[in-house]
């Protein structure tokens, strides 16, 4: 696993500990993917800390991460968003939904010739701006997109 | 021009603005005219099951609304409604109604029937049901004309003690038998 | 257990365009029964791994907003006919989907 | 703005030069105007009840009602047409003479092609009307890009059945077609929808059809939205009690893709469906003329309009009820458009007479059959409350979930309809 991720996800010092237990039987694989799966990244409640915990709070804006999604979504249950980065060297891609009650949606790395591009749809509890964060080559860059809301009851 | 100040601030477009600013609170017509897709223009039903509001006595209406309300009287959907308008509204609502010309029904009936009803309503209801049931006394229901169904369903819920009765309406039905009711309700539903 | 994944993976010049559909209720943990009125214990895909030939390309991991049944569209350059696919996703519980497909 | 004459002949369609002008101008007017007047398009729920309360509050004020058919026939109770309920759509059908009649209604059968709103004309296949205020009740139109494959051409095999008449006698016949043991694919977009409820009461009809006389056959449901869209718990137990071996719904399966030979549809382009009947029931928008005129929203589908007089905000002096509209917290439903259409007619006529107009309170009622005998309901009352639409808080709702009053709904349900459809044709 590229080191870059580790920052990107975990923040230092959680990776060593992590294959000592999988290496001494301590936990089961899948307990290990929790363990890793970034809880404090993905349970943060706000934008802030969620950028925090992914390493993205200084990243510059750049107009080469494409964020296609609707305007408008009449329906938060399942709103389509594909992104792209056009930045050389992107090996992640971080989604977030700002006012979402977990912002942070989805991080994604990409390897072995996988494009940074991905599409897979949110649920968004309100209008929001959508933010993504891209890393290459060491560094972070950001863009955002307001998507609006509207939903109708019955 | 008197200008209401709610909802300026969340307000977005100048129409939405301009208009609001200048709109009245809900008329008697404005709340009534909602009813009507189910009681029929003016509260004239056309549906056997619904019973007709025109001409009906403002207390009539008025109590019948409150207690679906309260859930005193059962209901499928009516609680659901009443819920929904305050007391002021429910006043409104029972004046135009009251205000609304009895609703004539062409149902068919019984004609032994309606002669039998006749002569059970002259003896036994008509202190209440005033004018064979073209009126009511204090908040007794016009039942003239009313639709058979309607009544026949409204009779049972008393029967069965779903809808209580009040006093005096217990003391003359309890001694009747199922066909002496029967016949009444054709005599109310026959009167126009 | 909810069925495979199923998986679209079709060539456009040499790169493969991969769409998959996962059966999963992405349960975010913060919804009530509106019956019981008892919130609805989070159960959500976390990780998702996607390999080209046994070489991992994609390795996303996710949060409960993704939606029902998710459905996931990623792109692998260098990629010929015939190459085979394979998706792995783990959830919150533990509980394991998969699905492969071939390059065509 | 100027334009050269070059562009202005452009615009106008005129071709080698200002000989041709005289004779192009716009189509001759049908019914010259005199007084105030009202034009009303579309004779459904929604611009029957406007034009009969228009005429109600001010006989002064002309109506006129442009709708294209002869009759209408509603999709309220189609569904019980198509579980073979109702063995025809009489029972749903009605006819606009005694509206003309008893109200002084114009009515003009006649198709409405454009709508200039800065001239205040509406265009028709007959001739042109002019108008002082124009209420747009159109109803629904399909967004049939958002499905391959699903044409003209398809819909003959797989119908959408979601406008009342020979699309719902076209998938009754092919259900009375099927073999027992067949597969029916009932597909529902992503809400917003006409009618939430009416996929999954179609559902019911369907199979209490296929209970009684094909008993081997079953119901897939490819549903776009993560859950059920209405009345959720009250259809959950209806098909637990009623149809468990029968339905088989799927929930958050988006169909993008239709292939009318194979009798298949493809759930986001990958998984494959395959059915002995499919009923598609397509995304929606607000009907094409509501489109064309220019009155939907940033969403480019339902009209934005203000929500006392329900004037589009779009366009002014044209004014959008019912299903086309986007009414707050009121549901796409028949007894919304009735509602919504007394609120515009209230308010166009106070508006035309320079009065005040008033604040809206509306009421939605709905029934959707389980079985034969069973219905439940969902009820609402609706007012504005900073600048929305919002249901009345702790009013409304659906009935008790422990289906105490299913049989008498449907005893209500049947007077429902009855006064609804009495209330426009009268």
């Amino acid at each position: 696993m590229n080191p870059l991720r580790r920052t990107f996800l975990n923040g230092f010092g959680a990776a060593g500990a992590l294959s000592i237990s999988i290496t001494t039987g301590l936990l089961k694989p899948w307990e290990a993917l929790a363990a890793e799966w970034n809880k404090s990244a993905f349970e943060a409640l706000t934008m802030t800390d969620a950028l925090k915990s992914v390493g993205g709070a200084g990243a510059t804006e750049s107009k080469d991460i494409q964020i296609k999604a609707p305007d408008h979504a009449e329906n938060g249950a399942a709103v389509q968003l594909e992104v792209t980065s056009k930045i050389a060297g992107t090996t992640s891609l971080a989604i977030f939904v700002e006012k979402n009650p977990r912002p942070l949606i989805a991080d994604c790395e990409f390897s072995n010739g996988a494009e940074p591009y991905i599409f897979f749809r949110t649920k968004m509890g309100e209008s929001s701006r959508i933010r993504v964060l891209a890393r290459a080559g060491g560094k972070t860059y950001f863009a955002t997109k307001e998507v609006s809301v509207t939903s109708s009851g019955c | 021009m008197m200008m209401k100040w709610r909802g300026w601030a969340l307000a977005t477009g100048a129409l939405a603005i301009s208009a609001m600013a200048q709109a009245a609170p809900p008329s008697a017509a404005m709340l009534s005219n909602a009813c009507a897709g189910c009681h029929g223009t003016n509260g004239g039903s056309a549906g056997p099951t619904m019973p007709s509001l025109a001409g009906q006595s403002k207390e009539a209406i008025e109590i019948a609304l409150k207690k679906f309300k309260s859930g005193e009287r059962p209901s499928s959907i009516m609680g659901r409604l009443a819920k929904g308008y305050s007391d002021a509204d429910i006043t409104a609502m029972s004046v135009f109604f009251s205000k609304q010309k009895l609703h004539a029904t062409n149902q068919p009936l019984d004609k032994a029937r309606i002669a039998k009803g006749a002569s059970l309503q002259e003896a036994n209801c008509g202190r209440c049901h005033l004018e064979d049931g073209k009126e009511g006394k204090d908040d007794t229901p016009a039942m003239a004309s009313q639709w058979l169904p309607y009544m026949q369903m409204q009779m049972a819920d008393y029967l069965s003690g779903k809808r209580k009765m009040p006093q005096e309406m217990k003391e003359k039905v309890d001694p009747m038998s199922k066909e002496d009711l029967e016949a009444l309700l054709h005599f109310y539903a026959s009167v126009k | 257990m909810a069925e495979a994944i199923k998986i679209r993976a079709t060539l456009q010049g040499d790169v493969a365009d991969v769409k998959a559909l996962m059966n999963h209720v992405m349960e975010t943990g913060l919804r009530q029964d509106p019956a019981s009125g008892k919130v609805v214990p989070a159960h959500f895909i976390q990780q998702v791994i996607a390999t080209f030939n046994g070489k991992t390309v994609l390795d996303t991991r996710w949060g409960p907003s993704v939606s029902k049944n998710p459905i996931l569209g990623f792109r692998v350059k260098g990629a010929r006919a015939g190459d085979k696919v394979v998706i792995k996703t783990t959830d919150n519980k533990g509980e394991t989907l998969n699905g492969e497909a071939t390059v065509a | 703005m100027t334009l050269d004459r070059r562009s202005f002949l452009k615009l106008i369609g005129a071709g080698a030069g200002a000989a041709g002008l005289p004779l192009i101008g716009r189509a001759a007017e049908l019914m010259p105007k005199s007084g105030k007047r009202v034009v009303v398009i579309g004779g459904g729920y929604g611009g029957t009840i406007a034009a009969k309360y228009i005429r109600m509050a001010d006989k002064s004020i002309e109506v006129v009602m442009i709708e294209r058919n002869d009759h209408f026939v509603s999709c309220p109770f189609s569904n019980l047409y198509i579980g073979g309920i109702l063995k025809d759509l009489n029972p749903l059908t009605i006819k606009y003479d005694k509206l003309a009649a008893n109200h002084g209604v114009k009515v003009v059968q006649a198709e409405v092609t454009a709508i200039d709103a800065a001239a205040k004309v509406v265009t028709t296949s007959k001739g042109t009307v002019s108008y002082d205020r124009l209420i747009v009740s159109p109803g629904i139109d399909f967004r049939l890009d958002e499905i391959k494959g699903y044409d003209t051409a398809a819909m003959e095999a797989m119908p959408h059945a979601w406008k009342a008449g020979p699309q719902t006698v076209l998938l009754r016949k092919q259900l009375e077609a099927m073999k027992d043991g067949g597969t029916v694919v009932i597909t529902v977009p992503l809400a917003p929808y006409r009618c939430p409820p009416g996929p999954y009461e179609r559902a019911c009809m369907v199979a209490h059809y296929l209970k009684q006389s094909k008993p081997k056959s079953k119901v897939v449901m490819l549903d776009a939205n993560p859950d059920i869209t209405s009345k959720g718990g009250l259809f959950k137990k209806g098909w637990k009690d009623n149809y468990a071996s029968i339905i088989d719904y799927r929930p958050a399966k988006k169909v993008t893709e239709v292939d009318a030979k194979a009798m298949a549809v493809m759930i986001e382009g990958i998984e494959e469906v395959k059915g002995d009947v499919i009923n598609i029931i397509p995304p929606q928008r607000a009907g094409q003329i509501a489109v064309a005129a220019g009155l939907v929203g940033d969403d480019k589908n339902w009209c934005p309009v203000n929500p006392t007089t329900f004037e589009s905000t779009k366009q002014a002096g044209i004014h959008v009820i019912g299903d086309a509209c986007v009414a707050g917290a009121m549901p796409k439903s028949g007894y919304s458009a009735n509602s919504e259409a007394k609120i515009c007619a209230t308010n166009v006529v106070a508006l035309l007479n320079g009065k005040e107009t008033t604040e809206l309170s509306g009421i939605n009622t709905c029934y959707s059959y389980i079985t034969d005998k069973d219905a439940v309901s969902v009820a609402g009352v609706y007012a504005v409350k900073e600048g929305k639409i919002i249901a009345v808080p702790n009013s409304g709702g659906v009935s008790p979930a422990d289906f105490s009053a299913t049989k008498i709904e449907a005893i209500y349900a049947e007077s429902w309809l009855k006064n609804i459809l009495t209330e426009m044709s009268t």
